[in-house]
């Protein structure tokens, strides 16, 4: 009887399954946890008092107003992320591991930008760089001037170089921090500089600083405002035109606040995601 | 120094024109500071040779390796690669480095290294490790890689950890990860420093078979390694590292069966 | 008791603009003191930044606000204001190279800077929308001014005092001149500019509108405005 | 030049703009800087210590603590600091003192100062718990095993291992928030504090020299600056001994 | 459930009360989500016992000797060290972490543990990091911390490096300087995870002796080794882990004499 069962019994390699994917045993499965269920109801109960016992009858004759601010918000503030990383990229690695040619120029970059306010970067541009252009009559005449003219090409420049300053040096730290041993394996299978970079230190110190470059994604959107100097109507600027308009202080500043909400919230879901699409193990 | 001045001082360059030379040093020196690691070393290893490294914990044989592929620049020597010679050109603070990064960059591709520390990449999974240089060094097409790559896994038991990444396996997982990524590249030449630390007595005798294997296939072996029974059997050709000198070298019979040297005796009558 | 009289912190000279030592001067502070002495009320002068000027006086940090402030019927129901203390007429400056009319039509096609929430932007939008090529927001009236010196816009409308200022310096007198003064319009315009108090203080607001009758009727709003400005400030 | 509005004509009369005591305004942007630096030292300093209970708390805490701490980090850097200084000096006090005059207590008066460093360090809190979450995710976890297989308590291991070994991976990204912890201090504006920011404005705004006065604002903070870096490099440079550097060997 | 439940159930609880205990583990069950790498392993070891854990590759030594120590949180099962309960709370997801921290820390840090990759402190020189716990969490006083310290160097035969930084030494140098430091501490139990793995063979017979020394000083030794000449030569008790329970277990010359278990026989003789 003993005999058969040991002999019938089907051993299944438990090792069949990839772990990675549920790995942390810790995590509960479901997402919906009792704590989670209250956070939302207060959550909510705040939402609804704050419909409730607030004044919102200007909402109507700004819904267009607000919707064209959030949408000048979003789209400055993705294309300066954007470009600011592609730039951020070589001057953080310059600083690295860069010949002094490169890295050098590249510190003095990321330290003026990063000690210098935005705004005097921005009027620095606007104000003293775009107005050189004008007393030149062949600029004036020139296809490019419609553009020079206006001001949101300033706004786009300033706050992407801004972003690549502060990222710059962030990315510094985490190519530098990308254990030696991961690049020595990828040099001694005669991996090119580039691919090394692509496959190898590039992803690995994009891992490790996933949190800090969302923060300072965060921290550009707070610093879209300052384009409302220069005449770019963002919806920082459309909640301030409300304040002055109707001397109300803290809906407009509220709904500025929701707007601001959904949009960091979707940052942070989305550079969360990017963390998780690589496991790492913690101490 | 170019390498060619180098060159012409270099008593064994005469007759490696003949054979097929794969690894050809000669009078390696490298320094860490004030310490002289490497003091002059030289060697030779033919297609299909196994030679095994041995050596007390420090005496450099990590350091020798390292620096057979340019992870660590000699202080100075000669190195020839395949047949190729290696220039190098002096940095002005008494040091090397090679003149050519293409050149050792193609030289690279075609040895497999083994660390002793692993070193897989921590952010790809254990078949993403395997496939990584086929694909995107050796220009092999992503479904021929990664056939391979599982076959290679597959050998070294490893094929239900495909999709796991390195730092969740056991330290003999890795050990057998990066010994499969080495193979992939399928190299004329492999350096494998101390192979087996990490492996049971069973796994110990699997790799040796493949070392064993790839040898007869003509390919070159140079073994760092602590287990001399391993070195015995396999090793062509075994050197006893000192101090940063070969203290003695030879056919694994002569070494182990009448080792001349003092210290070699000595290093060998604590093993059996 | 003390009244705090809130002022913004943002220098707006020649209303109100801090010296290097920190003393508050200009016309709107004199008023506001001349406002206090009349209505016999101890003041003390408040700098707070604009954009916490209206928190602070609902929460009783501060309880009246001259701050030149135009009263506006959607402001009416945040706040209360006193009647106008002053009012001075709207003009357009333009460049000196174009021929332009303070009009609809003389605007037409133009491009016109004008400082975000005043009932400029308001005036400029009802009327000249139409017509101009594009209407550009700015933050501070300075910035326009600069962005008409450099050529970016070809118009500004703001009131005839900061305007004439402008004129007069260097820079303003290369570019730009006075092109004339707007249409009236006294839905947007509205009345002029009034102290700004908290709603439902009207003991407050009746001593205000009373010291403000006094110190026009015992001359002494004149004598004030004489020292800063060489025209009617109270308006029509 | 277009611009010479805001340039005032002559040598002289930028170096009286400047000077330090009135009718110089340079005593006031020296005094500005002072203030703001001091706003931003306790600013940074709160959020140090919120940062690193809010990093522990993401990777260590319970479920309820990390969505507690996932929370305030995705509000508090949304909102805008505006919204917070306004909330909590006036709405708050005002709550307050609403509910201390029912209970027929007197009115009190919050320091607009420690109002606005509790806010700003709040904020930084936010920023530094990501930073330092991702810097303590970068230590290899061996290291961490090690502290603990020897025994040392939650407190001691963060002394002595958690916190030295990711010093090299979170200095950049702290240094990054001190900086701006410098130049964010315009919010105290807002309670009637004059940093920097303000008196700039002030001086600007007064004598129509914007350009002047941002330039020399401009100058200050990059000083500052200057000196942070070189603070913030002595620091990295120790942090990262023993770590061998990256750069190529061939 | 918590350990008293448990503790009813255990039949080895009742001799457990007369002779010394170090460790005592009981049905110890570990997962790894899906994958269970502990399936129900039980073991007793005395004062002065040397238990050797020996097994393939993977087969959950290393994680065996991380859940003694609580570096991993046992599934399910009783751990006992030094005659101490450790009393478990379930986590409500079907795991359980212990319940009292302090008493965690008292016990680990008198269990001294040897990492698998070693688990040096990088940013403290070697020096540091061996008198780190003796002065940080045992209150030695830091001059006779250093003086033992330097005496444990000297005895790895490390003293030339004890101002250098973990990153700058070879493998077997790391290796022998996790040794001085788990030895620091002078604990009573000592977890060796694969303590000779980067060790030449004269060092391993070095190690060899020092843990023979420590075991007749009335040290309790658990040696995950993959040197079965070790196992043999020091084990007072050898247990042979395979695919995560206790296959065959006894003193090394029954176990390596005449094996009982198919997989055991196997397993040894690829070894001799
Ligand atoms: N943190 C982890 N998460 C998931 N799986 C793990 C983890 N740690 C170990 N494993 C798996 O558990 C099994 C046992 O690992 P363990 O490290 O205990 O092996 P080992 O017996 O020490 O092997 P070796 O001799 O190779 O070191 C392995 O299959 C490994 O992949
Ligand atoms: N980057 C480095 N900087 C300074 N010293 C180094 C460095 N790398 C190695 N060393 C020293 O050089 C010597 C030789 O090291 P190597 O790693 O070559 O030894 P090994 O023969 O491989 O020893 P093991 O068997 O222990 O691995 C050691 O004393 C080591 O401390
Ligand atoms: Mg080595
Ligand atoms: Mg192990």
């Amino acid at each position: 009887m003993s005999n058969l069962t040991v002999d019938t019994k089907i051993e299944i390699p438990l090792e069949t399954f990839p772990i990675h994917k549920d790995a942390d045993p810790d995590r509960p499965r479901e997402w919906m946890q009792p704590h989670r269920i209250v956070l939302i109801l207060i959550g909510l109960a705040l939402v609804a008092s704050a419909i409730f016992f607030l004044r919102w009858d200007w909402l109507p004759n700004y819904g267009g107003l607000i919707l064209q601010g959030l949408w000048r918000t979003i789209w400055i503030l993705c294309v300066t992320v954007f470009l600011g990383f592609l730039l951020a990229v070589p001057l953080g690695l310059a600083q690295a591991a860069g010949p002094a040619i490169l890295a050098v120029p590249a510190r003095w970059f990321c330290t003026i930008i990063r000690g210098t306010p935005l705004l005097l970067q921005l009027w620095l541009l606007y104000y003293g760089l775009g107005s050189l252009f004008p007393q030149y009559p062949w600029i004036r005449g020139s296809e490019l001037w419609p553009y020079l003219r206006q001001a949101w090409p300033y706004a786009v420049l300033a706050l992407t170089l801004s972003y690549a300053g502060y990222e710059g040096e962030v990315m510094r730290g985490a190519f530098a921090g990308v254990p030696k041993g991961q690049l020595e394996a990828a040099r001694a299978f005669g991996m090119r500089r580039f691919t090394i970079l692509r496959r190898i230190w590039l992803p690995q110190a994009i891992h490790r600083a996933l949190p800090t470059l969302a923060g300072e994604a965060v921290l550009q959107l707070k610093s879209t405002p300052l384009v409302a100097t220069i005449t770019v109507v963002d919806l920082y600027s459309v909640a301030s035109r409300i304040r002055q308009d109707t001397f109300i202080t803290y809906e407009p500043l509220l709904l500025l606040a929701a707007g601001y909400l959904i949009i960091t919230g979707i940052i942070v879901f989305l550079f969360r995601r990017l963390e998780r699409l690589v496991p790492s193990r913690l101490g | 120094m170019t390498v060619s001045d180098a060159v012409l001082t270099d008593p064994l360059q005469q007759q490696s024109a003949e054979q097929a030379e794969a690894i050809h040093v000669w009078n390696l020196h490298k320094r860490f500071g004030s310490l002289e690691v490497l003091k002059g070393v030289s060697m030779t290893a033919r297609d299909g040779d196994v030679v095994a490294l041995i050596g007390g914990s420090g005496s450099g044989k990590s350091t020798f390796l390292r620096c057979i592929n340019f992870l660590e620049n000699p202080t100075s020597g000669v190195i020839r690669i395949n047949g190729e010679d290696i220039e190098m050109v002096s940095d002005g603070v008494g040091g090397q480095y090679p003149a050519n990064r293409r050149q050792i960059e193609r030289i690279r591709s075609r040895l497999g290294m083994v660390f002793q520390n692993f070193n897989l990449w921590q952010h790809m999974t254990l078949l993403q490790n395997v496939i990584e240089v086929p694909v995107h060094v050796l220009g092999v097409k992503r479904d021929e890689a990664i056939a391979v790559g599982e076959q290679l896994l597959e050998r070294v038991g490893l094929s239900a950890k495909r999709d796991v990444y390195p730092a969740y396996l056991s330290g003999g997982q890795q050990q057998r990860g990066a010994i499969a990524r080495a193979l992939a590249i399928q190299p004329r030449v492999m350096l494998f420093d101390e192979p087996t630390s990490a492996l049971d007595p069973e796994l110990v005798g699997e790799v040796l078979k493949v070392i064993a294997d790839l040898a007869k296939e003509g390919r070159t072996m140079l073994l760092v390694t602590h287990e001399m029974k391993f070195a015995r059997e396999v090793a062509s050709h075994v050197m006893y590292l000192h101090n940063g000198i070969v203290e003695e070298e030879g056919p694994p019979e002569d070494l182990f069966g009448s080792p001349k040297s003092e210290r070699l005796k000595q290093f060998i009558r604590t093993v059996s | 008791e003390t009244i705090k009289v809130g002022i913004a912190a943002e220098p707006y000279p020649p209303f109100a603009s801090p010296d290097a030592s920190g003393k508050w001067q200009g016309w709107e502070v004199d008023i506001a003191m001349a406002l206090c002495e009349e209505a016999k009320l101890d003041c003390v002068i408040t700098p707070v930044s604009w954009d916490g000027i209206i928190p602070a006086l609902t929460t009783k940090k501060i309880d009246i606000i001259t701050a030149s402030m135009s009263i506006t019927a959607e402001r009416e129901k945040t706040i209360d204001f006193s009647d106008k203390y002053y009012n001075t007429p709207t003009v357009i400056l333009g460049s000196k190279d174009i021929k332009m009319e303070p009009t609809p039509e003389g605007l037409k096609d133009r491009i016109i800077g004008v400082q975000v929430s005043t009932v400029h932007q308001v005036y400029v939008k009802k009327h000249f929308a139409g017509t101009a090529a594009e209407i550009k927001e700015y933050q501070t009236q300075d910035e326009a001014n600069q962005d008409l010196a450099a050529g970016r816009i070809d118009a500004t409308q703001a009131d005839a005092l900061a305007l004439e200022t402008f004129a007069a310096t260097d820079a303003g007198k290369a570019c730009c001149e006075i092109k004339g003064k707007v249409a009236d319009d006294l839905e947007v315009l509205g009345p002029g500019v009034g102290v700004g108090l908290r709603k439902g203080d009207t003991a407050l607001k009746e001593k205000m509108n009373a010291a403000i009758k006094g110190i026009r009727a015992n001359g002494k709003y004149d004598e004030i405005s004489k020292k800063y400005f060489n025209f009617d400030m109270y308006g029509g | 030049m277009a611009d010479v509005s805001i340039i005032p004509e002559t040598l002289s009369q930028m170096l009286t703009l400047l000077s330090p005591s009135p009718p110089g305004w340079g005593g006031n942007l020296l005094r500005g800087l002072m203030h703001s630096l001091q706003i931003a030292l306790g600013a940074f300093g709160m959020g140090l210590i919120i940062g690193t209970l809010g990093a522990y708390g993401k990777l260590y805490g319970s479920p309820l603590v990390r969505d507690l701490a996932g929370i305030y980090t995705t509000i508090v850097r949304a909102v805008p600091e505006l919204v917070l200084i306004l909330l909590l000096y006036y709405a708050g006090t005002d709550l307050i003192n609403r509910i201390l005059e029912m209970a027929g207590y007197q009115r009190i008066d919050i320091s607009g100062l420690v109002a606005g460093i509790v806010v700003l360090g709040f904020v930084q809190g936010a920023y530094a718990t990501e930073v330092l979450r991702g810097a303590i995710k970068a230590i290899p976890y061996g290291e961490i095993e090690a502290a603990r297989a020897y025994g040392m308590s939650p407190i001691l291991m963060m002394r002595r291992i958690t916190l030295p070994s990711m010093l090299p991976y979170a200095l950049p990204g702290l240094a990054n928030l001190w900086l701006i912890a410098t130049k964010d201090t315009a919010l105290l504006a807002v309670v009637g504090f004059s940093e920097l920011t303000l008196e700039t404005r002030q001086a600007a705004g007064t004598t129509k020299a914007y350009f002047l006065f941002f330039m020399a604002a401009g100058v200050l903070y990059l000083l500052t600056t200057l000196f942070s870096n070189l603070i913030v490099g002595r620091i990295e440079k120790w942090a990262r001994r023993g770590m061998p550097s990256v750069g190529e060997a061939g």
